[in-house]
């Protein structure tokens, strides 16, 4: 065992977190769950600019896992608003309900 | 000092009178009848009037100026630099346009004034004198153009011109519920077509021959490469001269035959007589069939060369002597087959191309004054004749209408056609003064000594004798029946006892018609004055030397355009030829003619038919089968037919099921149906309707396919991008290096 | 830089924590759990030299998202959201198969790749100014432009649950 | 940098934006306004056309205005504008054609106004963009672009078969492209660059592969045009299109097929295009012949008239295909004079449609009677089409001929060729008599003709403008020979060499 983790064991961590997020996209059903892995994903790529930024000694990896919080939180702001406007009208978030784009 | 500048008025004029009659005649018209028809039918008149007087004065400058051929530009037309290609809108002011410009604008005005009579009352007058200028406009635009190109312009407008005043009355529909005047409207219009086919092929020839359409160059240029014996490089083959320019001129004899009714293509001007009458004796007599007169005597040197370098059509006849036997057969068959014509205005009609015949056939022989003498004189009597028949059938139609009012009762139907020869009869005290005139126009053109027709049929029959026996003996078998059916035509119109009401009560045209034609008639009597030949050999020679004599005018006047070229070493050939001498042989012989066709008529005729449903006295005899040469029926009754079936089968049978449904719906699609379903196993065959169809069905039930991956679950879509994620990550990490 | 044990320690809280989130029927739970593996990341962004990023993501992440994910559920009530069950149906379970088969190739992949390349070498940079002032220098000098550009992002998505959130009164034409 | 043909292609889409703009209100007040827009923004593109047409010199033969900017650099893909004598026509044509179609469905339109205008818009941007892109692939986004607003121009205003036809259209044109497109990228991809002047100049690097790629091109502009085996969507699309699209559709869709013939086919495969020269004129001249008999024994006034563009269209492609100035010259007006005798056809049976809904000629006869100013003007129209002289069509016609009679590429016997071409004169005289016999004359029977309104003031308007030039190029052509004699011949010297070489 090495006596400090590098950017490798981060990139580890990141890689499981994202699959997992990725998952709970992909198998959940309730709409907001699935956000709530988006934000995971999100999460788990900002860990890894977080983790090259203080691999290559820059700033520029910090700022902007900034900027992605910010979208984060307006992401999450829509994406929420949208499932409340669903729920009204549908009285469900189940999203395998709102198929209108079914071909 | 001298005019020439004011030649674009000869176009301007009628130009600016079918402007101010198409857009506001209707109106002044309509607002108030009888003053209005005064004002437009006057304004029209004075227009072609002004541009005779501009002719006069051509006349009179180009007298004055050395009789050498002036150039008046107007604007450019087409220019295509990079193509060498240059049209321009010029005038060309030589002798024989303005020998022509004079016979139109002089004899349309005349007939102009007629009209006014003629068209009284007719809810279209206005647009009848619109048409009118029209004509006139083009007509001068095709005898004063420059070039080929422009005189096509004229060549086409006329025949459109044409085809609007043949279908005048476009709405009337005949016994058989057909639109028979639109129909011949249209007949004239593509039979002219056919014959433009020909001159704009010709055209194209020229160009690609001499890199213009100017007459002046092109005629420089053909006897200059007919003298130097250059081939003319013509896609890539090089070809003699002679050879090109008897394609041209096979060419412009087909728009000759078009143009002015010869055969194959007569058919249409017979037909044509559904216009009202001025327009037949204005268009289908004295100006516009004439044109293909004017097309070979304008080209006469083209012509010239062809019949120099004895170069031969399919190795059989030179395109001088086809035009010359075209003329000539024309002239008989035409002449033939006014013998078994009813209608007043039909015999008159094959009566014009049988004399457009003799004109043809002239000009044909070389003898290009004499066809241009023709064309006058004939200009003259047949404007007359045909405005004369339009007298009487106006008396004719004013008779029956009287009884139809006077009589009640007696409106029954029994056929009463006012154009038709059998209802008439005893005319000649009825409508006096155009039983005078008409008799002199008839006169003139069976071709009774002194008349204007006599010289100029003589002068025809006298160089047909001097160039082929045969050609001379069909010439003089087709002025006798010339002189047989005027006979007959004026028996059975002005002799003999009315036979029907109508013809009774029939009255004297009004004075604004009749006077016209005594001003024709007058021009008729003295037309011969034009080109009176020379009685003996001895004055040829002396007034040769003075060329300002009395003798042979039009021949002195016409030689500036038709000139004397040389074609070769050996010889000058001389157009016009050797001067006409009288030959009192000939002159003879030709009044023989005359008479006997007439005492013949008379024989036949008189007194009969007593009854307008009496046979004729011809019926039975072979001349009646002969007569009804069956070339008309051979279009209408065969060609039209199938034509209109070929073309419905084409369009629907060809295009629509076997194109459009069989080879697209049936084969193409379900070939790609069947590919389609052994693809995606999801298909089934229902609905044809076009490759087009199939490949949309294809997409569509491909689509029906595809649509399963489209749940409408963002799940599944998710999956589908991760599935794109994770495929690319592969990709480029293992795959791309 | 941190020892790998506390490190491995803190990592598998984090996946165990996304882990619950996702794997529990509960919203209510799964957004706990989600707090959960914020805290635990923004722990690791501090080792990481990123203590703004690190306060940034516990009041933005941790308070407002979630608080807002939370809201939601309550809102919507959280009784109604047990409702939604993921059992699998016949048609659905080659799309779950295949969800995992690709987690699975996902995972495979970082690994390979982990074990193929050492993206780390042996040599670490020297810890930078990474404090907040810093970051705020370089954030309104050099990425001025993008900080605005966010400001505006975030006011169209103001705008947009604005109007998401409008509710229409009925009988009245503009509500 | 050189923005004017950027700013007049997209012109119309500053149009598209403000009637977006404008609610449709219920009491329909609106809609007056949306065609006013839709109108003024015609207009202003047609003014800017006449702008451009200013700033071009004519004596110059090479690319003017031009327009480049890199688009996607790694592909050699730009986007670049210009024009030059091939095109300058063509804009002023579309921008015209344009905007009567627009002020011309005034009242023809009554559903769906806002989206109708939004798509003549469009539209009008995408034919403009078709013909000013230098660039293969910005040409084939423009090219593709003008199919969907006309799809949906046919698909939602169309008469009874209207969706039958717009599938076909839009599949048909579609699946020609695609050959195109496949010809397009193996030439990009050769060459490293789409621009067409710098394809011209590396023909060597494609050249071995020129008669394929002559054939991808040809595929696609032949079905557009469309060339004689090709045709047959055309007669269900200009039929079943509102009549403002069948104008643009005759006026200037049509156009981008032989337009696309003269820009890409001839300058970029000269060989070929010698080489195949007689086969197309031959399938050109079928279609002229085969279309005015066709067009002879319709019964439906609309299905007539399109017909006859095979036919005229015919005239043009073999004008090109002789490869001389003259023919390509003529082939270039020609373009222009159908896309305004037959556009004013289209217009007028339009106009009598929109009276009576009735297509088939049946209905009619002795229209003169009821509207004799209207009638007066559509015997012009038709004597245009037939190609009288001194009217439009003649000049184009001649030209043609006259082109095809010297064309080095019709050898040996091109005298053949013309003369089975000018047959299409006569059948032009016996198809549009008979329309126009059948339409306008005959007595007054039945109920709808008696009913028709007389025409009014925008009609006469329109009618009006289609005359002006009508009259214009027939009397004095010379003006429009002039802006392409430069080019064409810069093109037709081009071509000469590349044949000479190949000697």
């Amino acid at each position: 065992m090495p006596s400090a983790v590098d950017i490798n064991w981060y990139i580890a961590l990141s890689g499981i977190l994202f699959v997992i997020g990725a998952l709970g996209v992909l198998l959940r059903r309730n709409a907001i769950i699935l956000f709530m892995s988006i934000e995971l994903m999100l999460n788990s790529a900002n860990l890894l600019f977080v983790a090259f930024a203080r691999h290559l000694g820059e700033l520029e990896g910090q700022v902007l896992v900034f900027f992605v919080i910010t979208v984060a939180a307006a992401e999450v702001a829509v994406g929420l608003a949208l499932i409340v406007a669903i729920f009204r009208s549908k009285k469900s978030i189940n999203i395998d309900e709102i198929n209108l784009l079914k071909g | 000092m001298n005019t020439f500048s004011l030649a674009p008025l000869i176009l301007y004029l009628p130009l600016a009178g079918l402007l101010f009659n198409g857009l506001i005649g209707r109106g002044i018209v309509d607002r108030n009848r009888p003053k209005g028809e005064r004002l437009v039918g006057w304004l029209a008149t004075l227009m072609t009037f002004s541009a005779f007087i501009v002719s006069v004065t051509l006349f009179i400058s180009l007298a004055t100026n050395g009789f050498e051929a002036w150039f008046v530009p107007i604007m450019n037309w087409i220019t295509i630099p990079a193509a060498n290609f240059t049209v321009n809108w010029t005038l060309q002011v030589d002798t024989l346009s303005v020998t022509m410009m004079l016979v139109v604008t002089g004899v349309g005005s005349l007939i102009h004034v007629y009209a006014i009579g003629y068209m009284h009352g007719d809810p279209d007058f206005s647009r009848f004198f619109t048409y009118f200028n029209l004509f006139i406009f083009f007509m001068l635009i095709l005898i004063s153009g420059s070039s080929y190109l422009m005189m096509f312009v004229g060549w086409e407008g006329v025949g459109l011109c044409s085809y609007l005043l043949i279908s005048f009355w476009w709405d009337r529909l005949d016994k058989n519920g057909i639109p028979a005047n639109a129909n011949a409207g249209r007949k004239a219009m593509v039979m002219n077509r056919i014959g433009d086919f020909g001159v704009l092929l010709a055209m194209f020839l020229l160009f690609w021959t001499f890199g213009t359409l100017d007459y002046k160059p092109v005629f420089d240029g053909a006897v200059e490469l007919y003298k130097s014996g250059q081939v003319v490089q013509f896609g890539g083959v090089g070809v003699p001269i002679a050879t090109v320019l008897s394609a041209v001129t096979v060419l412009f004899l087909l728009g000759v035959a078009g143009k002015s009714a010869q055969i194959p293509l007569y058919t249409w001007l017979p037909d044509a007589m559904a216009g009202p009458t001025p327009v037949s004796a204005l268009i289908h007599a004295a100006t516009m069939v004439t044109a293909g007169v004017y097309l070979l005597v304008r080209s006469n040197v083209l012509y010239e060369i062809v019949r120099d370098s004895g170069a031969l059509l399919f190795g059989l006849i030179s395109t001088p002597d086809l035009v010359a036997w075209v003329g000539a057969l024309t002239a008989f068959f035409a002449g033939l087959i006014a013998f078994s014509q009813n209608d007043i205005k039909k015999v008159l009609a094959y009566s014009t191309v049988s004399q457009l015949g003799f004109m043809v056939a002239a000009a044909g022989m070389g003898a290009y004054v004499a066809a241009m003498f023709h064309l006058i004189t004939h200009a003259f009597f047949k404007a007359l004749l045909f405005l004369g028949s339009g007298s009487v059938i106006h008396g004719m139609e004013h008779g029956h209408h009287e009884i139809a009012h006077g009589h009640d009762g007696h409106g029954e139907d029994d056929g009463f056609d006012p154009q038709d020869m059998r209802y008439m009869g005893g005319l000649r005290h009825k409508m006096p003064t155009t039983y005078v005139v008409y008799m002199i126009g008839a006169l003139a053109l069976a071709g009774i000594f002194p008349l204007a027709g006599f010289w100029s049929k003589d002068e025809i029959l006298l160089h047909g004798q001097t160039h082929a026996l045969l050609l001379f003996l069909i010439l003089a078998l087709a002025a006798l029946g010339t002189a047989f059916y005027v006979g007959r035509q004026l028996i059975m119109t002005f002799f003999g006892t009315p036979r029907h009401a109508a013809a009774e009560h029939a009255h004297e045209s009004p004075p604004l018609m009749t006077r016209p034609l005594v001003v024709l008639a007058i021009l008729t009597i003295l037309g011969g004055l034009l080109n009176v030949p020379y009685l003996t050999a001895a004055q040829a020679e002396r007034h040769e030397m003075h060329p300002q004599g009395f003798w042979l005018l039009l021949e002195q006047w016409e030689e500036h355009s038709i000139p004397a070229i040389e074609l070769s070493e050996e010889g000058v050939v001389h157009l016009p030829h050797t001067p006409v001498v009288f030959s009192p042989v000939v002159a003879g012989l030709s009044m023989l003619l005359a008479l006997s066709g007439l005492a013949l008529a008379y024989l036949v005729y008189k007194g009969r038919p007593k009854t307008y449903s009496e046979p004729d006295r011809l019926a039975r005899t072979p001349i009646w089968w002969w007569s009804i040469l069956p070339l008309n029926t051979l279009y209408m009754k065969y060609f039209v037919p199938w034509f209109n079936r070929f073309a419905a089968w084409l369009a629907f049978k060809l295009d629509g099921e076997f194109w459009h449904d069989f080879v697209h719906d049936r084969v193409i699609r379900d070939l790609f149906v069947n590919f389609a379903d052994f693809s995606s196993n999801v298909l089934d065959a229902q609905g044809v309707d076009g490759i087009v169809n199939g490949a949309g069905s294809v997409t569509r039930r491909l689509a029906g396919v595809l649509r399963l991956t489209q749940t409408g679950y963002a799940r599944t879509y998710a999956l589908a991008v991760f599935l794109g994620a994770v495929g690319l990550l592969v990709y480029f990490l293992f795959m791309a290096n | 830089m941190i020892h790998p044990i506390p490190f491995t320690l803190l990592a598998a809280v984090a996946v165990a924590a996304a882990l619950g989130m996702l794997t529990s029927r509960n919203a209510v739970h799964s957004a706990l759990y989600l707090v959960l593996n914020f805290m635990t990341v923004a722990v690791l962004y501090l080792v990481l030299n990123a203590p703004f990023i690190a306060m940034v993501q516990i009041t933005v992440y941790a308070g407002a998202i979630v608080v807002l994910f939370l809201f939601v559920i309550m809102l919507l009530g959280a009784d109604l959201l047990r409702g939604v069950t993921d059992e699998v149906r016949g048609s659905e379970r080659y799309h779950r198969y295949l969800a995992v088969l690709l987690a699975l190739v996902l995972l495979g992949v970082f690994g390979y790749l982990l074990l193929q390349n050492n993206f780390g070498g042996t040599t670490l940079s020297p810890t930078i100014d990474a404090s907040p002032q810093a970051l705020g220098i370089t954030l309104f000098q050099d990425y001025l432009f993008p900080f605005e550009v966010t400001g505006v992002l975030l006011l169209a998505s103001i705008i947009g649950v604005v109007i998401f959130g409008h509710t229409r009164k009925r009988g009245k034409e503009n509500a | 940098m050189n923005w004017w043909l950027t700013i007049l292609t997209f012109l119309p889409l500053v149009g598209v934006l403000a009637i977006l703009f404008i609610k449709e209100s219920e009491d329909g007040s609106s809609r007056d306004t949306i065609k006013m827009f839709a109108i003024v923004t015609s207009a202003a593109t047609f003014a800017m056309s006449l702008f451009v047409l200013f700033l071009f010199d004519p004596t110059n033969p090479t690319l003017q205005l031009v327009d480049r900017v890199d688009w996607i650099p790694s592909w050699g893909i730009s986007y670049f504008m210009g024009i030059d004598g091939l095109s300058i026509l063509m804009i002023l044509l579309t921008t015209f054609i344009s905007l009567l179609a627009i002020i011309g469905s005034w009242t023809a339109i009554e559903t769906q106004l806002k989206q109708y205008y939004i798509f003549m818009l469009l539209l009008e941007t995408g034919m403009l963009g078709v013909f000013l892109a230098q660039d293969l692939f910005l040409f084939y986004v423009f090219w593709e672009f003008t199919l969907i607003p006309m799809y949906f121009l046919i698909g939602i205003w169309g008469g009874s078969r209207r969706v039958y036809a717009s599938i076909k259209f839009f599949l048909y044109t579609m699946a020609g492209s695609l050959l195109m497109l496949i010809a397009i990228l193996y030439m990009g991809i050769t060459n490293s660059t789409f621009a067409v002047p710098d394809l011209i100049a590396g023909r060597e690097a494609f050249a071995h592969a020129q008669n394929l790629l002559f054939i991808g091109f040809f595929v696609a502009f032949a079905i557009k045009v469309p060339v004689f085996p090709f045709h047959s969507w055309l007669p269900d699309a200009h039929t079943e299109a509102p009549t403002a699209g069948s104008i643009i559709l005759a006026g200037v869709l049509l156009k981008m097929g032989t337009y696309g013939f003269i820009r890409f086919n001839l300058p970029l495969f000269p060989e070929a295009s010698y080489k195949y020269a007689p086969i197309i004129a031959v399938l050109a001249i079928i279609g002229i012949i085969y279309g005015a008999i066709v067009s002879f024994a319709q019964k439906d006034a609309k299905k007539l008239v399109a017909y006859s563009s095979i036919s005229h269209l015919g005239f043009v492609t073999l004008g090109i295909f002789a490869l001389n100035n003259a023919g390509i010259q003529g082939a270039i007006l020609q373009g222009v004079n159908h896309g305004l005798s037959t556009g004013a056809l289209f217009f007028l049976v339009g106009a009598l449609y929109e009276r009576t809904h009735k297509r088939e000629m049946s209905v009619y006869g002795g229209v003169w009677k009821v509207m004799p100013l209207f009638s007066v003007l559509s015997l012009i129209i038709v004597l245009s089409s037939m190609g009288l002289p001194g009217l439009n069509g003649f000049v184009g016609e001649f030209t043609i001929l006259l082109g095809s009679m010297g064309a080095e590429s019709l050898t040996p016997q091109p005298w053949i060729y013309t003369a089975f071409a000018t047959t299409g004169v006569i059948l032009a005289a016996v198809y549009l008599l008979w329309f126009f016999q059948r339409l306008f004359m005959g007595p007054v029977t039945t109920d709808e003709v008696k009913s028709l309104r007389a025409m009014n003031r925008r009609e006469l308007g329109i009618m009006l403008a289609f005359l002006v030039f009508i009259f214009w190029i027939g009397i004095a052509p010379s003006a429009y020979f002039y802006l392409m004699d430069g080019t064409v011949n810069a093109l037709v010297t081009n071509i000469s060499s590349a044949v000479l070489a190949l000697r």
